[in-house]
């Protein structure tokens, strides 16, 4: 029989979620396994993601993989699936619970207050700065805001945080919040963007207002990679997410072969900017 | 004035109870309801053809499970769209409904029962200030409820700090849906108890639709509005009670979804109005108002989980499983437009 | 004897229109008082006002000897006032008897509950009373207009009122229904209910009516006896002039052209085997009680409802009409029987209204339309109609109910079709009007036009039609020339019921 | 009575154009309209007072820019929303042009105004595919357009292989949107052109609707579609053509879009048609038919962009300004009915 292991993710249509299916691809044909990726529509639809889940475990895998929108609520499906003797590997973000073998993450949070430090160094550790986030509710969104936001406080008294807004990720959406809190704070020195799509509305924001702030980004894509090239973006923050599929899908197999894993893979992220963008090691971990 | 009329007369036109019952059964009509089940039964068995996963009593009962939610939240909008409404709101009236139970059981730490009253309560509160809105202030409901969606869910996240509100201090709480009264009774049938609440809350709507005054009203309104006024009936005053007990039944559903995930979830909620409009109106439901019945309701809510469940099982490509519902949501209407033709 | 309701120096204006100017209005119990005037007068608005539906501007109201303020339906129904609407106002989603019983439904179940048996029990005996053969269970939507304004008239006579507002009962059915209507005013009357009866239908004032009031531009003009007043008089009041009385000789159309030939047309028990021949220049009266199918047939020649079988020739030529706008373009127009459900986009204006058939001829660029010139052309009927309307770009809603049927036949003269179906074509109109359009149908078939008339007024049929074909039942059952036709013949063929093996 | 008038006949009594034009002009119809503004202004007024850097040249010009997209799909929306219909697949339909563009210039490498045209054309085409499946095969437009909005944005997401597609290699596609003509014109006012074109397009659907045989059936159909069809008119074909024109003037909103994010972002969209009928409905247009204006459908845009701009500038917290904008968008509508009720 076929093994077969399915990732119930947070999302799919994302070009983060994209990049750790591609991953998880590419691990299911070093492997030879079969693995299936879904996510619900957006990080809210906690029970969407549930559904899922039980569709998922219906279909008696061979292993799971599982990036739970919230951590407690999927608890009874992970039981489940431990009774059917399924091993589950949490990625991106855990579960409170001893069920997954393992989790391929990265830390976000850690990731953010790096994107602080670049900032702060980048506006001279003093002025103020605006957050453009993607979700007010979900982890990777609170993550990366209370990241980036705790970093500034504890680190640099005089950096202030005049405004964090949401756009849902969606890049229209984003460069109109971006455009409203420039035209509100005229002495903006920076912005950071916590995922592609609000990064790219910043982008597109500061472009059409013909404002210079230092932006600073998260995850990759075309249109990042392009502005930090031509300098309109001083730099970004990317994980690993071909790393989190790939790592997600192999821990899988190991699982199911009975082998020892560490209680967390770190899959790192790294700082990257128009110096290093090239390096092969950087350019590995960013996608288009 | 009196009526100069014999017995024998009024028995001319008016059938005694048995003939009435027995001329129903055999009546197409009874005929017609079986055949409304045609698509959802045609789905299913495309499915079992094509995957051995999809027959599975768990799976069958996660679909049951995956209904629940919508199938209450569609029943809370086939009153309003009776009445010739509509209600965007029912999706973040839930949640809201879902944080109040939270305040109510992790914050202030009452009992059980208090919770689940509390997102009664406060459903009937928002469904009465949009029936406030659209019956009094003559608001369109399409734009008073989706001020309400609005504000609800602003609210659900004010008073939640944006943040998930647990139910791990309130032990009973998830049992509300996830534990399974019938498979206590017959351990086969581990049919959870959401399932069994979506049944009652159906059971209750339909009957309240088919012989309650507010029924009758809900009906008549939605059919023609200035016709009921002439005839000396408080409009307004029954469309809010429509709205309110609209809001009531969202309560309800905010309740399962908050002992499903053991929580409260703020920002979930947008959205859900467009499936729970969808499942009432592929039950054939119009949205103009004046007809309607809940079976076809709860027919609809179930053709969209078996649609979605068994797009899954097959492991069809998320683009594709999107591209496909919207096929299959259009094709299934059809049928349904088509048996009704053929009567 | 002191009167239930009086009224005194009532007004009612609406935005542009004075519609009541110092109205007086008096009704004693046990009286039926005609309410008379022309199409706009005012009368469905003096009893609006009475029944609680619209607010007065100024005046009194006195019901039962103390002034009062009638402020809704309601409060109209709490001081026995009942109301038979011009407009038929029913819910047709719901059944006949829910329809009659909606706001006051038995209930059981400690109230909870409705008790659907108590009312359709309650709904047979009123139908009962009325001699309507109807299940109370009936859907409305399923009914005929006829059958509708019998449901409308059973709801008023379920109220038990002290006074009882009847505006145009009987525009859409025919004498056997008035007749069981008439008898059960008599029956009224003499329980003491006070009645008051706007008709257009100047027989049945004699019938019916004790005293007569007339309205004129929303003015009072006279309240008369009916026994020492002659019809003559109460028109010459209504009209303010003297109708001249004109006696139309009937063309010999025999040897005209065919023009329209139907031959077995059949759909179901509704349409059995239907054939006649319509000639250029001749107007053909279809007769028959109502449900008869006429307008099934109407229907179904003009492409608006599918047909089983039958052929039908336009011309000579064997056409498959498979929609109304085929039919329009074959030059069949149709003016339907209900003018608020399949004449009029009441929402809009008259001069859409009016143009709506012909909107291509209106035409400049390609795409455009030509607003001076439709709005000037509809200014033209509504002179030559006398349509009351403060301006062609009033919307039709806010129009009288017989100036609306005036725009009705407005938009059909305006599409100038060679054969034309005119269902009911004066339900609703004045006697003045109803002499204008008896003219002017007069002189389209002098021009050379083909008409069929489907009128449930035998009178009208009588006065209109060149030829008489006569149904019952979905079936043709005879044809009559004008010379043999008389009310007792057609009557006899309209009741020639098919023998059952 | 004689026989009825032929045009040229009735022609004899039209009043001279000049008497028309003045006694337009002095109308209380006149009057209405501009108060029609009344909400807008009061916003307006209030977010100036409220914050000194609201009222400013560059916050004005990111305003009407802001409001460019939503606006056209509303207006998009009004000509269905008129016929009685809703199109719940204005904002996929527009993502789904936008990549179809994408694959024109960027996958095929084909001329700028070849994917110009192709935008319009695939819109045109959705919209006439929404069309057939409401008026041939009777299919609700609640459900054809759910339908269809599901459908497009599977293919969207399918057709550009859940990626984005970007214009980087057609110098002149972000320009559309981009460049200011007005600016070239007058330096002092920089309206980007995806502005002129909001503008150029509500001209064009205002003239339409308002003068042209399409406009006056898109009413009439809304108003009573029976007497429509027993008038004589091919009802489905005008239905049709209706559904046309609204899904090509989505594919304008789709250029609009792509050349603003210089990207064809194939996720994106759901969402925007709830946003695009709020506008129509708050500018006064009836959801059940038959009455409405461009006029109202832009005025509603701009209440709705003036409002996030606002309360952005203003820092209000996110989840304030979900609330509050429920709020203000119902008394928005509800001072317009007063305004109305007061005539
Ligand atoms: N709601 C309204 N708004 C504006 N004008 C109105 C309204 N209702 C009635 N009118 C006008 O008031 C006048 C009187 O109308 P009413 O309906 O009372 O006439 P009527 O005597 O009943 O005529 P008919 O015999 O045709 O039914 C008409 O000119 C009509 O156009
Ligand atoms: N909408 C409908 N649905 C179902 N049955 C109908 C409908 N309209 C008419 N009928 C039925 O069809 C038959 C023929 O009705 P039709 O209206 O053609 O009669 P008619 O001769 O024009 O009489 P009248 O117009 O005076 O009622 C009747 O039995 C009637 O009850
Ligand atoms: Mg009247
Ligand atoms: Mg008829």
């Amino acid at each position: 029989q076929e093994t077969y292991i399915p990732l119930v993710s947070k999302g799919f249509q994302h070009q983060f979620w994209q990049a750790v299916k591609s991953g998880a691809e590419q691990a299911a044909k070093d492997y030879k396994v079969k693995v299936t990726f879904e996510g619900p529509e957006t990080e809210a639809m906690v029970d969407k993601q549930i559904d899922m889940l039980s569709a998922a475990l219906a279909k008696h895998p061979t292993a799971l993989g599982f990036a739970a929108l919230d951590s407690k609520a999927a608890i009874p499906l992970l039981k489940k699936a431990q009774a059917a003797k399924v091993p589950v590997v949490a990625f991106d973000s855990g579960v409170d619970s001893d069920i997954p073998v393992t989790t391929a993450t990265t830390n976000n949070k850690a990731a953010a207050a790096l994107a602080a430090d670049k900032m702060a160094d980048l506006i001279g550790k003093n002025g103020e700065v605006a957050v453009v986030a993607h979700d007010q509710t979900s982890r990777t969104g609170v993550d990366r805001r209370d990241g980036f936001v705790d970093r500034m406080k504890a680190n640099y008294p005089n950096v202030k945080i005049v405004t964090v807004q949401y756009g849902g990720g969606d890049h229209l959406k984003s460069t109109e919040i971006t455009k409203s809190i420039l035209q509100a704070y005229p002495n903006l020195k920076g912005i950071f963007g916590t995922n592609e799509g609000s990064a790219i509305g910043v982008v597109n924001g500061v472009k059409e207002m013909k404002r210079k702030v230092v932006i600073v980004g998260y995850d990759s894509g075309k249109q990042q990679k392009d502005a930090i090239r031509d300098g309109l973006m001083a730099g970004a923050i990317t994980q690993n997410p071909v790393g989190i599929g790939y790592k997600t899908v192999e821990a899988a197999v190991k699982a199911i072969k009975g082998e020892q894993l560490p209680k967390v893979i770190d899959t790192g992220f790294y700082w990257y900017d128009k110096t290093n963008m090239n390096d092969p090691k950087i350019a590995a971990v960013l996608y288009d | 004035m009196t009526l100069p009329l014999t017995p024998t007369e009024a028995q001319a036109t008016a059938p005694g109870l048995p003939v009435l019952l027995k001329d129903r059964l055999f009546r197409p009509a009874t005929r017609q309801k079986l055949l409304a089940f045609a698509s959802l039964l045609v789905l299913m068995v495309f499915f079992s053809v094509a995957s051995g996963n999809f027959l599975q009593v768990d799976n069958l009962v996660s679909i049951l499970q995956a209904t629940a939610v919508n199938g209450v939240l569609a029943i809370a909008c086939t009153f309003v769209i009776i009445t010739g409404g509509i209600d965007l709101s029912v999706g973040t009236l839930m949640t809201f409904c879902a944080v109040m139970t939270g305040v109510c059981l992790t914050y202030l730490g009452l009992p059980l029962p208090v919770g689940v009253l509390a997102a009664i309560f406060f459903g009937c509160l928002s469904g009465f200030t949009s029936g406030v809105l659209v019956a009094k202030l003559k608001i369109p409901p399409f734009i008073a409820t989706l001020g309400m969606m609005l504000l609800l869910k602003g609210l659900a996240l004010v008073i939640s700090g944006t943040k998930p509100i647990y139910f791990n201090d309130t032990p009973g709480f998830s049992a509300i849906s996830q534990d399974s009264l019938i498979g206590q009774v017959l351990p086969s049938l581990p049919i959870p108890n959401a399932v069994l609440i979506l049944f009652l809350v159906a059971a209750a709507a339909g009957i309240v639709l088919k012989h309650s005054i507010l029924g009758r009203y809900a009906f008549a309104l939605g059919s023609n509005e200035e016709a009921v006024r002439l005839s000396g009936v408080n409009v307004d005053f029954w469309k809010i009670v429509v709205y309110t007990v609209s809001g009531g039944i969202c309560g309800i559903a905010g309740l399962l979804i908050a002992s499903r995930l053991n929580s409260a979830q703020p920002a979930l909620g947008q959205g859900y109005e467009l499936d729970a409009i969808a499942a009432v109106v592929i039950g054939g439901t119009s949205l103009s108002g004046g007809a309607g019945t809940i079976l076809g309701t709860i027919i609809g809510a179930f053709i969209m989980s078996v649609l979605a469940n068994g797009l899954r099982i097959l492991s069809v490509a998320q683009e594709w499983q999107t591209a496909l519902t919207g096929v299959i949501i259009i094709l299934a209407v059809y049928t349904d437009i088509l048996r009704r033709r053929s009567r | 004897m002191e009167p239930i309701v009086s009224i005194r120096h009532l007004s009612k204006a609406f935005a542009g229109v004075k519609a009541l100017d110092r109205v007086q209005f008096e009704l004693f119990p046990g009286e039926v008082h005609a309410l008379m005037g022309e199409n706009g007068a005012g009368k469905s608005t003096l009893m609006k006002v009475l029944a609680g539906i619209h607010a007065r501007d100024a005046g009194e109201i006195v019901v039962d000897g103390k002034p009062v303020d009638i402020t809704s339906p309601r409060a109209a129904q709490a001081l026995g006032i009942g109301i038979v609407h011009q407009e038929l106002n029913l819910m047709s989603h719901l059944s006949a008897a829910q329809n009659i019983f909606i706001g006051r439904e038995p209930r059981r179940g400690f109230g909870l509950l409705l008790d659907e048996e108590a009312l359709n029990a309650q709904a047979a005996k009123i139908f009962a009373r009325m001699n309507l053969a109807l299940d109370p269970r009936t859907l409305v939507s399923e009914l005929s207009v006829a059958k509708r304004q019998m449901v409308e008239i059973a709801k008023a006579l379920s109220f038990h009122s002290k006074v009882l507002i009847m505006d145009e009962p009987t525009a859409a059915l025919n004498n056997q229904e008035v007749a069981d209507l008439f008898r059960i005013i008599r029956q009224l009357k003499a329980e003491g209910v006070g009645i008051v009866y706007i008709s257009h239908k100047m027989d049945e004032l004699q019938q019916v009516a004790d005293r007569v009031t007339v309205l004129r531009d929303g003015q009072y003009i006279a309240t008369v006896p009916m026994a020492s007043t002659s019809l003559e008089a109460i028109i010459g009041m209504m009209v303010g002039r003297q109708l001249e009385q004109l006696h139309e000789e009937h063309p010999d159309t025999a040897g005209n052209e065919v023009v329209l030939e139907v031959r077995g047309l059949s759909r179901g028990s509704a349409i059995q085997d239907v054939s006649f021949v319509l000639r250029r220049g001749e107007i053909l009266g279809f007769a028959g009680l109502m449900g008869a199918g006429r307008t099934e047939v109407a229907r179904a020649v003009f492409g608006a409802d599918p047909i089983a079988a039958g052929e039908i020739r336009v011309h000579g030529q064997a056409v498959r009409i498979r929609s109304p706008e085929h039919a329009v373009a074959c030059g069949i127009g149709y003016l339907s029987e209900d003018r608020k459900l399949y004449g009029l986009a009441t929402a809009l204006d008259v001069a859409t209204n009016v143009a709506m058939p012909s909107m291509r001829s209106f035409l400049q660029l390609g795409l455009f339309l030509d607003a001076s010139r439709i709005r000037t052309t509809a200014e033209s009927y509504v002179r030559q109609l006398g349509i009351k309307t403060p301006s062609v770009e009033q919307q039709v809603q806010l129009l009288s109910g017989g100036n609306q049927q005036k725009i009705v036949i407005a938009k059909w003269l305006l599409r100038d079709c060679d054969i034309l179906f005119f269902d009911e074509p004066t339900r609703g109109i004045d006697v003045g009007a109803k002499a204008e359009i008896y003219r002017l149908l007069h002189a389209l078939a002098a021009h050379g036009k083909a008409i069929v008339v489907i009128s449930s007024e035998l009178p009208e049929i009588l006065r209109l039609a060149h030829r008489v074909v006569v149904m019952c039942e979905g079936r043709l059952t005879g044809e009559l020339a004008a010379r043999d036709a008389t009310q007792e013949e057609i009557m006899r063929l309209a009741t020639r019921r098919e023998e059952r093996v």
